[in-house]
């Protein structure tokens, strides 16, 4: 009995996939439970099991192709089975018209693919030789139309023209854009390019924070043996500051904007292969306790690349700390569809002028970055100056 | 005129035949006024002038008989018992209307007290009240069926064929011709090869009798011996109303075809003040009886173009219902947008 | 060519003038063309201009036509007049299976010039019986030509034309645009029949239309041109034979169509075109064919009832909207 | 002197009537050969009318003739060779073979062609009336419908419009007593459709439209009157047609009409009444009738052949003549 592999929805709000790389060749035998094909979500890269044993006998879409979750994608036979009854999926596979970000591979003839055209269009792409596959149709009901295939051929062209002979072979290693990295690319641009970003920087002084975090330290490193870190702390504040400022805990919907139930914060953590953010969820109701130990976990299972979707998924406000990193001051940029992203600066002992006199004070720099769409600037505002009231009289936590 | 020893019941139904044949004089003054006013949209013809007609013939009719009218036929609804609110309110292109607003004044129909319609095509009256009668026919009821057209239309095919058919069939028909003198601006002088209309009814054996239109006794008495006629089932009649439009053919005409002097002359013929004369001569009409008469029926009317315009214009969306008696969509073909 | 303003009545008569002055077989029958100079006053001043030659008939439809085709028989070319189209059904018989057939019929022997000119259109609370547009009742008719201009300039023109055709024509003409002026030269010309004209240059769409709607379709493509869509509005003038060339020449222009007319949509000209046009030009199309025309009811009498009924600027937009895509403005 | 002219004449006439009998019959023949398509309608009987009306006429005046029109055609000088050949549906027909049986028209001959659609000729003859006025000719219409066209608009509007304008027109009624199987008793509530023409002011007579000399007389006083342009007149012709409808008609038209009836007809057959009444007056002599049977019979076997030996129309021809 032949398989369908489709495109597996990992997790809730997963809609489609990037078949990232293949790990078997049609004609491979593959048992099942073996790594079959490596598929990128918008959060994670992830390699994806044979659902059965047999042979790979076709591959119905292609690396690099974005495929809609359930969408078949390969089918697993035994030697010499029948495949007749699946080709009749085949049409149907196609059923929705989809369209990969950049131009493929040559698929192979023979399979039909049904797309909206129009009839000019059509005949346009087969005098220029263009796929229509590779087109997004801008037209009624998403129909490839005269436009989009002038488009195309424009890009033709510009691929076309030579670029000038260089003086000397062009130096630099070449990196390969994928993975993660891949990803992350697509969303930082997309989210710089669509979010109205506008930003907010306010100095805190961080002593309290310092003091409660040495108080704490030998308590709890004595009985749990880990330490509090001054992200743990930051988390905490921000999650319970949030509470009062559920707007910044949205996320925007085109027409909409949903404010969030639960208060997700991510952490953003800098591996070599690109940036991820895990995700403590519902940071407001756990305690500074709770969530150190799973900030902890997270970092730990990010470095080794065992993050599961769940991990990643779900975030309503990003927490990036680059203090460690001896940064002053960033503006992060926004992690869609969140709201907003608060950067956090490195911890400095500089004069400040506390009543009459100059005193030394370890004070570091908060920015946040808010979609303005959603909020304006006193909105956040508000928010930032709770932050700093939290975070240099913590004892507020309490209340 | 007639009238020499009448009995207490004449007098009564002469009140009526007065009143009735006032009440169309209104209508169709009030109505001249609104269209002028552009009130009434389209175009409209009146039949000042020739009330006598419409009353005298309808007068004798049952509720039950039927009647096929014309563009110039406000007065035959009234005298039939057509209700003046829903007909100004047609007029008016109201939701209250006779016919919704679909009709307007050229197509204005009554099921429900006989009015099978008027029509806006010249003689187009004449093959649906053949068919009228043919069903009287076959239903065996002792139903009548009046056809009115005008001098016009005695020259059109269709008077021809159903004048034929109605004598060969002998049906319960009587066709009255009102010979108003014009078609449009035709004088009926020009257009027929005959003295009278009437004549006519020898192409077909059937009686034809031409009485003086503008005198409702006489229009009445003719028209009662034809209904009897036709209800004992012995054919149809060719009665003749010589009559005379005192207005434009429709409200605007600029009557070019005749002279003021002409219309003038004719004016002194007017079927309502001659009955009036008379109704006072027998003492049966005095002034007092005369104004309350003339007051009540303005009142009436009043308060029928009251609501008229008080009644909202049709929903767009009703432009297409009626077509059929089974609704939807695919029957009347949506527009691509 | 000194042009003047005239309306479309004034361009007319003023061609049925200069054709009776030139050719005295030409004569007018219909009803109250003496007294009323015609029931729109299209034929005012030629009676006393052409004495005897503008013949004021009864009522009778059937016998103004059957007259007219005898009379064209046998050495005349009459210019009937029935008044309203709609009357075209008393007459149906004498156009439809004497006048469109004759000639056929008994091997061409015979010539029919006979132009039968009958206003139509809906607009003017006029009601079912004084509204319809029933050209396509005759472009079904073999034998026939039919004629449907809407500015002055063509009206003379194609007049002239029909007059000295030796074919039957039939003529219409809107009611709503009698009144409706345009630059006429003063000099003599004549518009062959069969050819189209466009009436607005544009790029990225052809409404391809005729009669009243050419108004409808021209205020449309000002509008558009705002919005950065240029429309091509293509002025049939003569229904048949019609000017394909011109046709498919503007559709290989703008790969994109609209057909518009007020006859109701089912089974109206517009039908024909496109089924024509995705024939032919299938692999020119960019999008598919839109036609514009009356929902399938008779015209009704209330105005709120008859603007619903029949086409005009508003559908002509929505559907153009519908074509490209767009969001239909709520307003 | 005069009597000369008239027997020529007579004989003429004789001859025409044996010309359209000898061509109904040899026509029914041929339908039944299957050698003409479609429907005929045969005037067998009917002569008297055709020959006394048409011998009335002259060349250029004008004539409109009905699906029952061979014979009018003929009288009105067709020729005999082209009718059968449309007939036959060939090329050399009158109408290419467009028209056949029911359509033959002959402009060069006065016949502005036979119609299809009962009453479908009056109108016509009404504007051929009007455009010989209007170009001052003297000539006439002379206008063929049967009893059905009597009860048809176009009857009613055309007689009132010829009435009123004076216009050159003769109605001829041919009266064979049945509209297809409606006999005109029931068709119609007067006794005589001639009183039709009191509805327009306008002469009408019924006459023995089997007696051909009758229907001559009546027919030239008509045309003097139009030619005088004292206008209209309508004749009622009373006749039989001894054939059915048409060919397809079942029984030969037994299934409406009785033999009685039939009998009674066949006893006034305008063809052996004339025979008789020329031989009674010396005009016609047994020697003479030979010739003329001798005449008719070639000429009809000649048109037979014409036909016979003539082509189909090439089919690309049925695309031709739509218009001039």
């Amino acid at each position: 009995m032949a398989t369908t592999v489709i495109m597996p929805k990992l997790g809730l709000t997963m809609t489609e996939g990037t078949i990232e790389r293949w790990l078997k060749k049609e004609g491979d035998r593959v048992q099942k439970g073996e790594p079959l094909v490596e598929i990128i979500t918008e959060k994670i890269n992830f390699q994806y099991e044979s659902p059965a044993s047999g042979i790979l006998k076709k591959i119905l879409r292609y690396e690099g192709e974005v495929v809609p979750v359930a969408t078949p994608i390969a089918i697993i036979a035994e030697e010499g089975e029948d495949l007749t009854e699946m080709e009749g999926i085949m049409p149907e596979i196609q059923a929705e018209p989809t369209a990969p970000p950049l131009i493929h591979k040559e698929t192979k003839a023979g399979s039909s693919e049904r797309i909206l055209a129009s009839p000019l269009a059509k005949k346009m792409a087969k005098e220029k030789g263009i796929d229509l596959r590779t087109l997004r149709g801008s037209g009624p009901r998403g129909r490839i139309v005269q436009a989009d295939v002038l488009k195309a051929i424009e890009r033709l062209k510009e691929k076309e023209v030579p670029s000038p002979p260089p003086v000397q072979p062009p130096s630099g290693r070449l990196l390969p854009l994928k993975g993660i990295r891949k990803i992350m690319a697509k969303r930082m641009a997309e989210s710089f390019q669509n979010i109205p970003h506008f930003y907010l920087s306010i100095e805190v002084e961080m002593s309290a924070l310092q003091e409660l975090r040495e108080r704490l330290k030998e308590e709890i490193e004595r009985r749990l043996n880990i330490r509090i870190t001054m992200t743990d702390l930051l988390v905490k504040i921000t999650a319970s500051a949030l509470k009062d400022h559920p707007i910044l805990n949205s996320k925007f919907e085109g027409d909409q904007i949903r404010l969030m139930e639960e208060i997700n914060i991510g952490v953003a953590i800098a591996l070599e292969e690109g940036l991820i953010v895990p995700v403590i969820h519902q940071a407001d109701r756990k305690s500074l306790r709770e969530i150190s130990l799973a900030l902890r976990d997270l970092t730990q299972r990010a470095r080794e690349g065992k993050l599961s979707l769940e991990d990643v998924e779900g975030g309503t406000f990003t927490l990036s700390n680059m203090g460690m990193l001896g940064i002053d001051q960033f503006n992060p940029i926004i992690n869609p569809p969140q709201c907003s992203i608060l950067g956090v600066g490195k911890t400095v002992e500089k004069p400040v002028v506390k009543g009459r006199e100059i005193v030394i004070r370890p004070m570091a720099w908060l920015t946040l970055s808010s979609d303005h769409r959603i909020v304006d600037g006193a909105t956040a505002a508000q928010f930032l100056n709770d932050l700093k009231r939290l975070i240099e009289e913590p004892v507020l936590l309490l209340i | 005129m007639k009238g020499e020893g009448f009995m207490e019941e004449d007098t009564k139904t002469w009140l009526e035949l007065y009143r009735l044949m006032v009440k169309i004089r209104r209508f169709e003054t009030l109505t001249g006024e609104l269209f002028a006013s552009g009130k009434i949209p389209g175009f409209i013809h009146l039949s000042i002038g020739q009330e006598a007609s419409s009353v005298g013939v309808c007068s004798v009719l049952r509720k039950d008989d039927y009647i096929t009218t014309t563009h110039r036929g406000h007065g035959h609804v009234i005298a039939k018992g057509g209700d003046v609110k829903r007909m100004f309110a047609e007029l008016m292109g109201r939701e209250t209307g006779y016919c919704k607003g679909k009709g307007g004044s050229m197509h204005i129909a009554d099921f429900s007290i006989g009015i099978l319609g008027a029509n806006g095509v010249v003689a187009g009256g004449f093959p649906i009240i053949v068919g009228a009668g043919l069903s009287i026919k076959l239903r065996g009821t002792d139903q009548v069926a009046v056809c009115f057209f005008g001098d016009g239309a005695s020259n059109r095919g269709p008077f021809h064929e159903a004048l034929n058919m109605a004598s060969i069939w002998k049906l319960p028909i009587v066709f009255v011709c009102e010979n108003n003198q014009f078609a449009s601006t035709t004088s009926v002088h020009y257009s027929t090869s005959v003295k009278s209309i009437a004549i006519r009814g020898e192409a077909y054996g059937i009686p034809g009798r031409s009485v003086d239109g503008n005198n409702v006794l006489d229009v009445r008495e003719a028209a009662l011996e034809a209904v009897e006629r036709a209800r004992k089932g012995e054919g149809p009649t060719l009665l003749e109303n010589r009559t005379y439009r005192l207005r434009g053919h429709f409200e605007g005409d600029p009557q070019r075809y005749r002279t003021k002097e002409e219309v003038e002359k004719f004016s002194e013929k007017d079927p309502i003040r001659q009955f009036q004369t008379f109704l006072k001569n027998q003492k049966i009409l005095d002034e007092k009886i005369d104004q309350e008469i003339w007051n009540e029926i303005d009142q009436e009317l009043q308060e029928a173009i009251r609501f008229a315009e008080e009644s909202p214009f049709p929903q767009p969306q009703e432009a297409l219902k009626d077509l059929y008696v089974e609704e939807g969509e695919s029957l009347i073909e949506r527009r691509l947008v | 060519m000194n042009f003047r303003e005239l309306t479309n009545t004034e361009a007319m008569v003023e061609a049925l003038k200069e054709e009776m002055t030139r050719d005295p077989s030409i004569f007018i029958i219909g009803e109250d063309l003496v007294a009323h100079g015609g029931i729109f006053g299209q034929f005012i001043g030629l009676p006393e201009a052409f004495p005897g030659r503008v013949i004021d008939t009864p009522i009778s439809e059937t016998c103004i036509v059957g007259a007219g085709l005898g009379a064209a028989l046998t050495g005349m070319r009459p210019f009937v007049d029935l008044h309203f189209a709609d009357f075209t059904t008393c007459a149906m018989d004498e156009i439809v299976n004497q006048v469109a057939k004759i000639r056929y019929m008994f091997g061409g022997q015979a010539k029919i010039p006979i132009v039968i000119w009958a206003p139509d259109g809906a607009g003017l609370s006029a009601a079912a019986h004084h509204s319809q547009s029933l050209e396509a009742w005759f472009i079904h008719t073999p034998g026939l030509k039919v004629v449907s201009p809407c500015f002055p300039y063509d009206v003379k023109g194609l007049i002239k034309t029909s007059i000295r055709s030796d074919d039957p024509i039939i003529f219409f003409m809107h009611k709503k645009i009698f009144s409706r002026k345009g630059p006429v030269p003063e000099e003599e010309y004549v518009i062959p029949l069969g050819k189209a004209d466009i009436k607005h240059p544009g790029t990225d769409v052809t409404i391809i239309t005729y009669s009243i709607m050419v108004l409808h379709a021209l205020e449309v493509a000002k509008e558009m041109e705002k919005e950065g869509i240029r429309v091509e509005v293509l002025d049939l003038r003569t229904l048949w034979p019609m000017d394909w060339e011109k046709i498919a020449e503007s559709v290989t222009k703008t790969h994109r169509v609209i057909i518009a007319h007020e006859a109701c949509l089912t089974c109206g000209f517009g039908a024909e075109i496109s089924a024509r046009i995705q024939e032919e030009l299938f692999d020119e199309l960019d999008a598919p064919i839109f036609r514009v025309g009356a929902y399938r009811v008779p015209i009704p009498f209330s105005p709120p009832l008859e603007r619903f009924v029949i086409p005009g600027k508003e559908s002509l937009k929505k559907t153009l909207y519908n074509l490209f895509g767009k969001e239909i403005d709520s307003k | 002197m005069t009597e000369l002219i008239d027997q020529t004449l007579y004989l003429k006439m004789y001859e025409q009537m044996l010309t359209i009998r000898s061509f109904e019959e040899k026509a029914i023949e041929l339908f039944e050969h299957n050698l003409i398509r479609g429907n005929i309608h045969p005037c067998i009987g009917q002569e008297a009318v055709s020959v006394g009306v048409c011998s009335a006429l002259r060349k250029e005046d004008y004539m409109l003739n009905t699906h029952r029109g061979h014979g009018n055609c003929i009288a009105k000088g067709a020729d005999l060779k082209r009718m059968m050949a449309e007939l036959l549906g060939r090329s050399t027909g009158y109408c290419k073979g467009k028209g056949g049986s029911m359509h033959i028209a002959d402009f060069e001959g006065g016949n502005l062609g036979a119609n299809g659609i009962v009453g479908g000729g009056l109108p016509i003859a009404v504007g051929a009336g009007i455009s010989i006025q209007n170009r001052g000719t003297d000539q006439v219409v002379a206008c063929f419908f049967g009893d059905g066209a009597v009860n048809q608009g176009t009857f009613h509007e055309s007689l009132n419009l010829a009435a009123i304008w004076k216009l050159p027109v003769i109605f001829i009624c041919e009266n064979n007593q049945y509209a297809l199987s409606t006999p005109i008793r029931e068709a119609i509530s007067i006794s005589k459709i001639s009183d039709r023409a009191l509805a327009y002011g306008i002469p009408g007579v019924t006459l023995d439209g089997n007696d051909v000399r009758a229907v001559y007389t009546q027919m030239k006083g008509a045309v003097e009157r139009a030619r005088s342009g004292k206008g209209p007149t309508l004749l009622d012709c009373l006749t039989y047609r001894f054939y059915g409808h048409f060919t397809g008609d079942p029984g030969r038209g037994m299934t409406y009409r009785s033999k009685e009836e039939m009998e009674e007809w066949w006893g006034r057959c305008p063809i052996k009444r004339f025979r008789e009444s020329l031989f009674r007056e010396g005009i016609l002599s047994e020697g003479k009738e030979k010739e003329i049977q001798i005449r008719v019979k070639t000429s009809i076997e000649e048109a037979v052949r014409f036909a016979l030996e003539s082509p189909f129309p090439d089919p690309e021809e049925a695309i031709q003549d739509l218009f001039y």
